[in-house]
């Protein structure tokens, strides 16, 4: 029970940050921690004491059960997505430093006028 | 963009061709070890990332290679399409239908279609990745000159 | 009929993938795939709800049929509401693509432009198509990410800010949905939508079901941009490229947040006081607030997207009351009426402030600017493009003939019969302030006396043929009023959301 | 197990903390990989290979990007003194994330605790999972075979981004 309880802290802990950070680069930064306790909840749900990784390898003893290969197929797409939002997030960042000089969204604000 | 000390070229080119070749290996063995298309594709991508960031090259030849490995990621998510669509007309008749034949687990020969999808999938990654990166290149490289 | 499913997602999919190759061979060859795909998706869909739905289509994706009865595989699930929803996408993507054929001339990279619009339909197609927790999510995935690039496509200063400040608050409420599918996971170990609610529907109201309800509340209004939830939208939609904004105000806030609350909330959870409360105060928070945001602006498109937020109040309280009414255990007709009347507020928002968003980017095409104190007596000289904007006008406020006036009319009747006399008396007083702000817009923008300062001339022909055909929409669809048209095109989606969860069960059946 | 997963998270919570409050970016995007890497250790623990080799390589590749991207930039935070105003924001944000806690803790309670998770739809995957598909690493079957179509949705994404970062990444937007 701990260990979820401990994941949604870090979610909070990332949600913290979203809300009161000023830096562009560090509100990217705590999104990627937010996806990354996301990510790491689906897995501890899918995990069952004594099971097998979920590959069939050669010497198996006989009746092994395995660890629920759902969630983990899930997660390995998500990772991807979050590769895919942050690159983006990313680029986005560079371009409004070369335009504003600044990563800080205070300046970005007034010095949008 | 210009490249670094002779020493880092070496290394990045003896370093390159083991990566390369150990991400081939993740993403053809993907149905049988861990890991598959998308773990295979980036180890890919980061082989090729880690030459243009140790040679460097001017902007001309990345725009060149970045159309390149934008239609070579284009080609390869549409040869997947038109795979899954084929699976509408071969076998049960249905949508994403894996209808060649499943061979023995064990095999590297086994999985019906999913080794061809780890491949084609696999090309598509290290080409969406490489291309991410040669945009972030290009543009800073031409910020520099306005 | 159930092998054209798919279709609705592979061929936007495969005009995306075809564009970057073939795009810069072939001279305008994306601008006619796109168009002439999405012309197909609309009579298809007009082909399938005229053809009537009576039970819904369940299409196994891979073909894996359920083991001991737990559905195993993907399933597509295809029913009166989502043809309904379908036929909004294909119809608003066609015209805005057909618009955006001379618009886009104003901006560089055009095969990318059309490549990310496909992308954005097909994931829009997706998530409406689906009945799978986690597809739903990856579906929603591709429909956002495209919509962010789209957003900022001029790279401007002001639209890099605004899709930066989306992509956060988006980013956000795709991990609150995320995380409430794991914890639907946890708790159902099943994510087939029909399968969590069938096992759903034994347990009663616990203090789990609540925590999941409101972070999907939270979620999805996001993306439906709801009162508390809406600072993103009107950044998002005034910098955008205009037939991008019809689309994100038309179809998008509508297929991924409004489908998906009523599809979670009517057919997988079981419908609960708590939540039916919820969803109706923030549907009548956003009509009021929205309205009284929009009153101040003087950028035009900023105007218009405050409205959307006012207007998907209407559409939310409509629901709202249907699920208050079906709770209480209430005269199921009223409950059906007010549904009714929210879901035939949807299309018609989706049709007028299409056609509002492309007369805002037709006026921006001519005169380059949308400020409305700059603007004024350009009226002579674009006459379909006053005509048009007039139409719309008058239909958002709810003027009798355009069909605004007939969906306000049903959601204030149902209002009246199910005792909520002060949503009737808001909804009342909104259009009223909706009236006046459009009168604003529409003596500022065409009818002042000070005239622009050069000669304008009219807009291209697509653009002109895209804004006629919507107009001619807002007037033929008032016919849905009558009980005859409404059986066939409202009826079926109505039944859907009428039926909860024991609709689950007939999918499982099959 | 659980004790060792909460020793692991603990360090990745307080690097996330020291992430966010670091006043030079670079160890900023530094700290952010420790998390990145401890999420790496918690997968492996928690049986899935599949996932630590994807992790690991995308974390790799975003810690390239955010590099770059900070080593281009002053790399200095503009730090606003936290006044009295500060220290309100910080309390009111702990009191919130306490509540939050609870509700969470109310909500799964009643379910299933660590280790003891029930299968019904993987049911198939884990026992037919190999004689249905044919792929001995059941995740890449149930990835490809059993839920393709998500797989495709993935792939579509990593085009749609690496499109968008192209469209976004032009000079000049408008003619």
């Amino acid at each position: 029970m701990i260990v979820y309880i401990m994941c949604f802290l870090l979610f909070l802990v990332g949600l913290y940050g979203i809300v009161t950070r000023r830096n562009l680069i560090k509100i990217v930064i705590s999104f990627t921690i937010m996806e990354f306790s996301v990510f790491l909840f689906l897995v501890l749900i899918g995990y069952i004491e004594g099971g097998e990784a979920p590959i069939l390898t050669k010497n198996l003893p006989e009746n092994v059960n395995f660890v629920d290969p759902l969630p983990q197929a899930m997660v390995l797409t998500a990772i991807v997505i979050g590769l895919a939002t942050s690159a983006m997030l990313l680029a986005i960042a560079i371009r409004l430093y070369k335009k504003y000089g600044t990563f800080d969204i205070r300046e970005i604000k007034n010095l949008k006028g | 963009m210009e490249g670094l000390t002779p020493i880092v070229k070496k290394v990045a080119q003896l370093m390159s061709g083991i990566i390369f070749v150990y991400g081939i290996y993740i993403v053809v063995h993907g149905h049988l070890t861990p890991g598959g298309a998308f773990a295979g594709g980036i180890i890919l991508a980061g082989a090729f990332i880690l030459l243009i960031l140790a040679f460097g090259s001017e902007v001309i030849r990345l725009k060149k290679e970045e159309t390149g490995s934008s239609i070579t990621e284009s080609l390869s998510i549409l040869l997947t399409l038109i795979l899954a669509i084929g699976g509408l007309f071969i076998g049960t008749k249905v949508f994403f239908n894996n209808y060649l034949p499943k061979g023995e687990v064990g095999e590297l020969i086994s999985a019906g279609l999913i080794p061809i999808y780890n491949i084609l999938i696999g090309i598509e990654v290290a080409a969406a990745i490489i291309t991410i990166f040669l945009a972030l290149v290009i543009f800073k490289e031409e910020e520099e000159e306005r | 009929m159930s092998t054209l499913v798919p279709l609705y997602v592979i061929l936007p999919l495969a005009t995306a993938f075809l564009i970057p190759i073939f795009g810069r061979l072939i001279k305008g060859f994306e601008k006619a795939l796109l168009s002439l795909v999405l012309l197909f998706l609309t009579l298809l869909s007009v082909y399938i709800l005229f053809n009537g739905i009576q039970e819904p289509i369940v299409y196994a994706v891979g073909g894996w049929e359920p083991v001991n009865d737990v559905p195993i595989g993907i399933h597509l699930v295809l029913d009166g509401l989502s043809v309904f929803i379908l036929l909004i996408t294909s119809l608003i993507g066609f015209l805005a693509t057909f618009y955006a054929i001379s618009y886009i001339k104003k901006y560089t990279a055009e095969n990318n432009f059309y490549a990310l619009l496909s992308l954005m339909i097909a994931g829009m197609n997706g998530v409406i198509l689906t009945g799978d927790m986690f597809n739903l999510y990856v579906f929603l995935e591709i429909a956002v990410i495209a919509s962010y690039a789209l957003v900022a496509f001029g790279t401007e200063k002001q639209e890099l800010e605004a899709s930066f400040k989306y992509q956060i608050l988006g980013g956000v409420a795709s991990l609150f949905i995320l995380f409430s599918i794991g914890m639907l996971y946890w708790k159902t170990q099943t994510l087939n939508m029909a399968d969590i609610s069938n096992i759903l529907s034994g347990k009663d109201q616990d203090f789990f079901l609540l925590f999941t309800q409101v972070l999907l509340i939270a979620g999805f209004g996001l993306k439906a941009a709801m009162i508390p939830f809406h600072a993103w939208l009107p950044d998002a939609h005034s910098s955008a490229p205009s037939p991008i904004s019809a689309m994100l105000s038309g179809v998008l806030i509508k297929a991924v947040g409004i489908y998906a609350i009523l599809r979670l909330f009517f057919n997988l959870f079981m419908i609960s006081y708590e939540i039916s409360i919820v969803i109706t105060v923030i549907g009548a928070l956003s009509m009021v607030i929205g309205v009284f945001l929009a009153i101040g602006q003087w950028d035009l498109k900023r105007l218009l997207a405050y409205h959307s937020i006012s207007q998907m109040g209407y559409v939310v309280i409509g629901v709202g009351m249907g699920m208050i009414i079906m709770v209480k255990g209430g005269n199921l007709s009223i409950a059906s009426l007010a549904i009714a009347g929210g879901l035939f507020h949807l299309i018609n928002h989706a049709v007028f402030k299409g056609l509002l968003f492309l007369n805002a980017g037709a006026i921006e095409y001519v005169t380059g600017t949308r400020n409305l104190k700059m603007l004024g007596g350009i009226a002579k000289d674009l006459p379909v493009t006053t005509s048009t904007s007039l139409g719309a006008s008058l239909s958002i406020s709810g003027i009798p003939p355009f069909n605004g006036f007939f969906s306000k009319l049903i959601i204030i009747i149902a209002a009246i019969k199910g005792q909520f006399y002060l949503l009737a008396i808001l909804a009342v007083l909104v259009s009223i302030i909706t009236l006046a702000s459009f009168m604003k817009f529409q003596r500022y923008a065409f009818f002042n006396k000070k005239t622009f300062t050069r000669k304008v001339k009219e807009v291209p022909f697509t653009m002109c043929f895209s804004m006629i055909v919507l107009v001619i929409l807002c007037l033929a669809l008032s016919l849905l009023a009558i009980p005859g048209v409404r059986e066939v095109v409202l009826t079926p989606a109505v039944d859907v959301i009428m039926r909860t969860t024991e609709y689950s069960s007939s999918i499982i059946g099959m | 197990m659980e004790v060792l997963l909460s020793v692991i998270l603990g360090f990745m919570i307080i690097g996330a903390i020291y992430a966010l409050h670091a006043n030079d970016l670079l160890s900023a995007v530094i700290a952010q990989g420790i998390v990145g890497y401890g999420l790496v250790i918690c997968f492996l623990h928690l049986k899935a290979p599949d996932l630590a080799i994807v992790q690991i390589v995308v974390e790799t590749i975003t810690l390239i990007i955010m590099v770059a991207v900070v080593l281009d930039s002053s790399r200095k935070e503009i730090k606003e003194k936290p006044g009295f105003k500060g220290t309100i924001n910080i309390i009111a944000g702990l009191i919130f994330i306490g509540f939050l806690i609870y509700f969470f803790y109310m909500a799964i309670n009643p379910l299933d605790t660590f280790g003891e998770h029930a299968l019904r739809m993987s049911e198939t995957y884990v026992e037919q999972g190999a004689q249905k598909t044919g792929a001995a690493n059941l995740v890449t079957g149930v990835l490809w075979d059993f839920r393709g179509y998500d797989t495709l949705g993935e792939a579509t994404i990593l085009f749609t981004a690496a499109l968008g970062i192209l469209s976004v990444l032009r000079l000049k937007g408008k003619k």
